[in-house]
């Protein structure tokens, strides 16, 4: 068998170029539609609150889908971008667009900040420092006057692109959509890249990542800062959106929030995650009708979703292990001799179930 | 009277075959050896006899009794143990409180682990020196005669080990086979997975090999030992992998 | 100084509750790498079974006699270690072989459905409810603090449960189980160890440790509200970590340290800050010892 | 003259429920009673935190509203269009607040009374503006509120600075000069906090412990904060957060021998925490202990035992069988003062309803009710109230 | 010949217990150098202090006449120094190719901004390196199973797909730490091959091995580590007759 031959069979797992193709511009087309057939602020402004879930789950992902740091703290990053443009827009009379530059350099310094400290931990002891940087960052909100205490900042001018003021939902919508893909197309090329490989490393072994030369502090502080950027861009945009902004909105809750949407939808998948994020957002909603108790609807159902599908609604490569399972009773329906693939089921060997 | 016998035994995991059809028997004072390539299936008898995985059809019975919906802590208990592969002693507990846990279960008295213990120290007496050391910090050959000793603890009937030889250098190869001869000849039955047929075929009476999840081979060690159909076993994987 | 010195003690004294529910969390997260959410809640879901069990048991009279107390006390440690031990046989065993990260969500989860569970149920709400009992004020001088016997019995309940479990890990057969199967689940099973009965006492003791906390917790700052095991959880967590999680007398040194590092701070700091210095503090020390202040330190063979 | 004001204060009290029923009256006489059914509901949007940490405080609040609508409708509605609330959990979070806005405008509420947390009632300010429906606020009370430059907000909670001013009226008159100012990191209390401190220094006396302190609102140990308060020597202490930590702040002041029996130091609160739970709370360490508060604000009633209170309560406690909270009056009046202006304009079209808001003047259970042109609340005035054996009384402190 | 990798006077010490003690062991330009010992020896903390996993108590290592001492285990990689480990350390969940393609991480030197933006440059050498992991792939025979997760692969394939892993790098010196453990007899003879091919690349290989009769097959020189400490080295014959070494580590030869 040539190379090429090797080659395109290798690219094949990836799916044929065009049909992925196909579904990205076909889901995409199909959001871009959505505007125009409601008109319904409350869904509108749900739908772009989902797209900004979407947008810091995205981020997430990097650090804890691609790189497997537990991230408890993730919504600071988000706190960071929205309290930039924030003050920059209302103290400084700064444009929005503008603000997004200064929110990232603060946000990816503490990114630094927080990274150095934490290279050596393990994955648990990672999840309390994040979850304490979360709490840090949350405290100086609530008692920096610059900050605008408990309160926040208020009256946050619309955002301006060029002479476009986007005022509404939907403009929101539109806004949220385009970062949302332009984060999934970014993913996606990290992914495919060495930066993605060297994180996939760190994250199945960091030792053995060590010996193919990976420098992997150098990489868990990059996991890190594009986590940051991607956060803090999103919590510059979720400034204006909102017009107000608060304390109460980047605690601990929020950043449980982010964590939930990247596990439901499954750790690493893109699509996955998206999805996981619509789910997180839209459902609290959809169970207003429960008023009070419209939480406690929602643990019900996150417990039996993790207990039914722990590995998330869409985990990664989902569809190539579909794949291989076809081809393995197609190989055994011809009557070919397959390899039992023990170890591909080693993590699922169980105790003494019985 | 048969210590343990696998009749028509299957396991798969999901869609995935690990054995098929497995039948197989062990006198009681016997050694006996499981022989095959890697991914032969030869671990998942272990397992699937230990209670670890449950096979989808087909029986296994322990001194005539089956035990199909037995738990695999009450196998244990009813003198059935199972050293797996990789050893998987307890690096952060003591020798000493690991060969205690080998006696868990079934020695309900203090006086009673107190005095198995002494008989199990006096049969591997490089394990006293290092009564009160974290196991953790043994070393490979010295972790495989703690595993093996621990698993004596709880004075087994039968005792199926996995791979013992594997990463041993040759002097600790002998010792832990000469200890598993002991441990045969005090009356234990002994079920052994091992990859080094030859090695295997010395101590066991007889043997069975493994091929793809099925037994194709058995018989006594001698006769195996000679016969050619032993390699072409393995060879008809290795082929197999070329594709 | 003499603030300092008071400081200390306020620090112990808020350390050992911390303590008592880290105990909780770093025995479940030692056994399972379970980082369980929801175990300030059955401490939370503790507070409310004992008010309405003493309100039913004392009728009017706030300062009933210790025993009644104390007899509660049990009863409500047996019904949260209950608790806990039910939420491992519905949720987290069925999830054995799932990532630690979906076992977190599920507890995240359980969590939320506590809270509002309480949240909506008819006798209890969002309300703060007033604890039926509470320790009277009298008590002795330190320094220039000053301490009520009800702090002083509680510091001391805290120790002796402490103690006992860590008599009990580190001592008895069961407790080495413990350790084994917190080590290696399949080689426990292979010792003839009930695994799944193992983590089911180790859930039942976490769960009448919060328990026990809880009943202390009304007693002492008279008050209990829905919300009230999320942060003590929170703080939980951080203590077990800064002792080293898994670890049993981590999860009281760390307890202790991160009760006495809050009070510090404040002094200093102000009260607005004290979250900021415990986590400083955290990650100060972490950077020294990665593995927490007691955590394991066998050497890492490749 | 200030004991005048406050006698007379209460005697308008007195005359409050037979007000109300007048009120009431009133408002349905307005509407033709007997097409009553067949006009559509005045649907009001409720935004409130029903979950979360602040969950008590929206559902007392919102339970007062459901009372006041009951009440109306029961009375033939506004203008003979029966209320019709739609509650929507805003959980004290920007982004559910935001949601929960556009949801009820675009169910098409006419009016939007709610409004808890200032981090959630900000972000809707905007939305119910450009919805053009009026927006009135029980008990969110952030000077920001009203500097939006929104026609249509109307705030029925006066601005948090009065309770600071009286307090340090207060410290001033019994010569404390060092005061301990703590609020609980919401934005109420710390603006309540910041006027407490401004007036005290104004007045001579100094902050201690370096400022206003900080306690976080889920924290109930104090120990640290009371080993500050000895150490600073302060004889004066200023809580301006919520009643459940000011019962265990109070415990345990009089437990280190702060205050109380063995204590010389005066403990003053703010608004939030006049509630029948913090002296239940603190039982004998409540004693002595003193509160500022809006006159004829909500749990005064409980405690002052007005007449009008004291139906509000019993009806409050007979529906819900749980006493309400500080902040509960407050929504009832909001719903009042929405359903009056109805009246007074004969319409309950939004732009007109908002007109009439700008013009009401009435009595209501929190007292007169009056806005001025920014919707902040007109005519606030201060009481002091001390716990005497378990019960709140007017103050008549002694230098 | 000259010493492509040295150690000189090299120790380590775990908490006051010695490993290694006073190690010189020089590794020849070309050589196929094997490690032997009882187990215990300190043969994987020789190795783990030469590929930086372990910092020597004291003690020089050099590559190419450089001090490396100390330098840790990613710049140790980078130099061309690679290595395999002794309970195989594959990347479970990424696909065979991608596996290898992280063995040659180094050589993928895109920019953040040619990743971005998927430029003519970025395609070329990504679909280089994914030719040349192809390419050792086909080397040790594992091809076809580019696309399978590697956690899918059983054990001889895992141990196979880790040295192609190594292959990618280009490595100048090649570690393999028990490349035949648990490797039956014909997938044995397979890898004995391919690591023959490797050093016949002119690639200097190091290997730990127990298996005695492979070593005298392949390797060009011996050491015998007992202990931490050298008890032995040269030609294969040499140390297998020697007296010291039967003595610490030879059997009965049960066969």
């Amino acid at each position: 068998m040539s190379n090429e031959e090797v080659g395109r069979r290798a690219t094949r797992a990836r799916g044929p170029r065009v049909a992925r193709g196909v579904g990205v511009l076909a889901a995409t087309v199909a959001a871009a539609l959505v505007p125009q057939l409601t008109h319904n602020q409350y869904y509108l402004g749900v739908a772009f609150q989902a797209e900004m879930l979407m947008c810091l789950a995205l981020g997430l992902n990097i650090v804890v889908g691609y790189a497997g740091m537990l991230d408890l703290g993730f919504a600071a990053f988000f706190a960071i971008g929205a309290y930039t443009t924030g003050i920059l827009s209302t103290k400084e009379h700064w444009s929005i667009v503008a603000s997004i530059a200064p929110g990232v350099a603060v946000a990816v310094v503490c990114a630094l900040i927080i990274g150095f400290p934490t290279l050596r931990l393990r994955s648990d002891y990672l999840a309390v420092v994040t979850l304490g940087f979360g709490e840090i960052i949350q405290t100086i909100a609530i008692n920096l006057n610059q900050t605008g205490g408990p309160t926040g900042i208020y009256a946050i001018p619309a955002l301006t692109i060029g002479s476009v003021v986007v005022a509404s939902n939907t403009g929101y919508y539109y806004v949220f959509l385009v970062l949302v893909i332009v984060f999934a197309l970014f993913s996606t090329r990290l992914r495919h890249s060495r930066l993605g490989r060297a994180w996939l490393c760190i994250r199945e072994d960091e030792d053995a990542a060590k010996a193919m030369g990976i420098n992997t502090s150098h990489y868990k502080l990059y996991a890190y800062m594009f986590g940051a950027v991607l956060g803090s861009i999103t919590g510059s945009v979720y400034a204006p959106a909102l017009t107000a902004i608060s304390p109460a909105s980047f605690g601990f809750s929020e950043s449980l929030l982010i964590v939930m949407a990247v596990a439901i939808g499954g750790l690493g998948s893109i699509w996955g995650v998206m999805f996981g994020a619509a789910v997180v957002e839209i459902f609290p909603e959809v169970f207003r009708q429960f008023a009070q108790a419209r939480l406690l609807v929602f643990g019900v159902l996150l417990v039996v979703l993790m207990v039914v599908r722990p590995r998330g609604l869409f985990p990664e490569r989902a569809f190539q292990g579909v794949g291989a399972r076809i081809r393995a009773t197609l190989a055994r329906v011809k009557g070919q001799p397959t390899v039992p693939r023990l170890d591909a089921v080693a993590s699922l060997q169980p105790t003494d179930e019985s | 009277m048969k210590a343990l016998e696998l009749n028509d035994v299957s396991v798969f995991y999901g869609a995935v075959r690990g054995v098929e059809g497995v039948s197989l028997y062990v006198d009681e004072g016997e050694i006996v050896a499981l022989l095959g390539a890697n991914g032969a299936g030869k671990s998942t008898v272990l397992k699937a006899v230990s209670g670890l995985i449950h096979p989808r059809h087909g029986t296994i019975s322990f001194f005539g009794e089956p035990f199909a919906k037995l738990s695999a802590h009450r196998r244990v208990i009813g003198g059935l143990v199972h050293v797996p592969e990789g050893r998987r002693i307890f690096t952060t507990l003591t020798i000493g409180e690991n060969l205690e846990l080998g006696a868990y279960g079934t020695q309900r008295s203090r006086t009673e682990r107190a005095q198995r213990l002494g008989e199990v120290l006096a049969l591997f007496p490089l394990l006293e020196q290092h009564f009160e050391r974290l196991a953790g910090t043994l070393s490979g050959g010295e972790q495989q005669v703690l595993a093996i000793a621990r698993a004596m603890m709880s004075n087994p009937r039968v005792l199926m080990i996995d791979e013992p030889s594997l990463g041993l250098d040759p002097q600790k190869v002998d010792i832990v086979y000469d200890m598993l001869e002991e441990v045969a000849a005090l009356g234990t039955t002994v079920l052994l997975v091992e990859q080094n047929v030859a090695l295997a075929l010395e101590i066991a009476s007889r043997a069975y090999v493994l091929q793809q999840g099925s037994v194709v081979l058995s018989g006594r060690s001698a006769s195996l030992a000679q016969d050619s159909r032993l390699s072409d076993a393995y060879l008809g994987k290795a082929t197999h992998d070329h594709g | 100084m003499s603030l300092f010195l008071n400081e200390i003690g306020n620090g112990i004294f808020l350390g050992a509750f911390f303590g008592l529910v880290a105990l909780g969390y770093s025995m479940v997260y030692g056994i399972l790498r379970l980082i369980n959410f929801a175990h300030g809640d059955f401490y939370m879901v503790a507070a409310f079974v004992s008010y309405t069990i003493l309100g039913a048991v004392i009728v009017g009279n706030s300062h009933a006699q210790w025993w009644t107390v104390a007899w509660v006390g049990l009863v409500v440690m047996i019904i949260t270690g209950g608790l806990a031990m039910l939420a491992n046989q519905l949720i987290y065993r069925p999830m054995r072989r799932a990532a630690i990260l979906s076992l977190m969500i599920a507890a995240i989860g359980l969590s939320q459905v506590l809270e509002n569970g309480v949240l909506v149920a008819p006798q209890w709400g969002a309300t703060y409810l007033v604890y039926p009992v509470t320790t009277p004020p009298s008590g002795f001088n330190l320094g220039s603090n000053h301490y009520t016997w009800g702090q002083l019995i509680i510091v001391l309940i805290s120790g002796l449960l402490a103690l006992g479990v860590y008599f009990l890990v580190g001592r008895t057969l069961l407790g080495k189980a413990m350790r084994a199967v917190s080590e290696d689940r399949i080689a426990a099973v292979l010792m003839g160890i009930n695994v799944d009965l193992v983590i089911a006492i180790v859930f039942f003791i976490g769960g009448a440790l919060a328990g026990a906390a809880a009943v202390m917790t009304g007693v002492y700052y008279g008050q209990i509200n829905y919300l009230m095991g999320f942060t003590v959880g929170l703080e939980a967590f951080t203590a077990a970590v800064l002792g080293g999680i898994g670890n049993i007398g981590g999860a009281v040194v760390g307890g202790l340290i991160l009760g006495i590092v809050q009070s510090i701070g404040t002094g200093i700091f102000g009260a607005e800050w004290a979250i900021v210095v415990a986590f400083g503090a955290l990650v100060l020390m972490l950077w020294f010892r990665p593995t927490g202040l007691l955590g394991e330190r066998v050497a890492r063979r490749m | 003259m200030k004991k005048n004001l406050v006698k007379s204060r209460v005697l308008t009290a007195g005359l409050l429920v037979t007000g109300v029923l007048t009120i009431a009256a009133g408002v349905s006489a307005g509407g033709v009673a007997s097409a009553a059914k067949k006009l559509s509901p005045y649907l009001v949007g409720v935004p409130m935190p029903m979950t979360g940490a602040e969950a008590e405080a929206g559902t007392q609040i919102y339970n007062a509203e459901a009372m006041a609508a009951q009440f109306l409708n029961h009375h033939g509605g506004v203008l003979g269009h029966q209320i019709k609330l739609l509650e929507q959990d805003d959980a004290c979070d920007a982004g559910t607040a935001v949601n929960a806005a556009n949801l009820l405008v675009s169910k098409g509420v006419q009016a939007y009374v709610g409004g808890y947390c200032s981090g959630a009632t900000l972000p809707a300010e905007p939305i119910i503006a450009r919805a053009g429906i009026p927006y009135v606020m029980p008990a969110a009370n952030s000077p920001e509120l009203t500097t939006g430059g929104y026609k249509n907000v109307f705030l029925i909670d006066p601005s948090g600075s009065g309770d600071g001013i009286e307090a340090a009226a207060f410290f001033k008159q019994q010569h404390i000069t060092k005061v301990f100012v703590i609020d609980d990191q919401s934005s109420f209390g710390v603006a309540i906090a910041q006027s407490a401190a401004s007036a005290i220094k104004k007045n001579g006396g100094t902050v201690v412990a370096g400022g206003i302190q900080s306690i976080p609102a889920t924290s109930n140990d104090f120990s640290a904060v009371i080993s500050q308060i000895k150490s600073a020597g302060a004889t004066g202490i200023y809580w301006s957060g919520y009643f459940s930590q000011a019962a265990q702040f109070a415990t345990q002041l009089n437990a280190a021998g702060v205050i109380g029996p063995h204590g010389t130091a005066k403990f003053v609160v703010a608004d939030g925490s006049v509630d029948a739970t913090y002296i239940t709370g603190a039982g004998a360490a409540a004693n002595g202990t003193y509160a500022t508060i809006a006159a004829l604000a909500s749990g005064v009633g409980n405690v002052l035992g007005s007449n009008a209170d004291k139906a509000f309560n019993r009806a409050y406690v007979k529906q819900f069988h749980a006493q309400p909270g500080p902040y509960s009056a407050f929504g009832y009046d909001a719903i009042m003062a929405l359903a009056l202006a109805a009246k007074h304009v004969k319409s309950i079209v939004p732009k007109r309803v908002i007109a009439g808001l700008h013009a009401l003047h009435f009595v209501g259970l929190t007292g007169k009710i009056s806005f001025a042109a920014d919707g902040n609340r007109l005519g606030a005035v201060m009481d002091l109230l001390e716990v005497v054996n378990g019960k709140y009384t007017l103050a008549h402190p002694q230098p | 010949m000259t010493a492509v990798l040295e150690t000189q006077n090299l120790s380590l010490q775990f908490g006051g217990v010695n490993a290694l003690s006073d190690l010189s062991v020089p590794i020849e330009r070309g050589a196929l150098h094997a490690i032997i010992g009882p187990n215990g020896a300190g043969k994987t903390s020789f190795f783990n202090c030469l590929t930086g996993y372990y910092r020597p108590t004291s003690g020089v290592v050099r590559f190419e006449g450089t001090e490396i001492t100390g330098l840790n285990a990613a710049k140790v990689a980078a130099l061309g120094i690679r290595r395999t480990f002794q309970n195989i350390r594959v990347f479970p969940k990424m696909s065979v190719l991608e596996n290898v393609l992280a063995g040659g991480h180094l050589r993928a030197t895109s920019n953040l901004f040619a990743i971005t933006f998927a430029g003519p440059r970025f395609r070329h050498t990504e679909r280089q390196l994914r030719d040349e992991a192809l390419a050792s792939l086909e080397f040790v025979g594992l091809v076809e199973q580019a696309n399978n997760l590697a956690g899918d692969l059983p054990y001889g394939m895992r141990k196979r797909m880790e040295l192609a892993r190594v292959l990618i790098a280009q490595p100048v010196v090649v570690l393999l730490d028990e490349p035949a453990a648990g490797v039956s007899s014909v997938e044995r003879a397979e890898l004995s091959s391919v690591i023959r091919r490797v050093h016949e690349l002119g690639t200097c290989v190091v290997m730990i091995e127990h298996d005695v009769d492979l070593v005298m097959e392949i390797a060009s020189e011996v050491t015998v580590l007992d202990n931490g400490r050298v008890i032995a080295s040269g030609r294969p014959q040499d140390v297998r007759t020697n007296p010291d070494v039967i003595r610490a580590y030879m059997g009965r030869q049960r066969q």
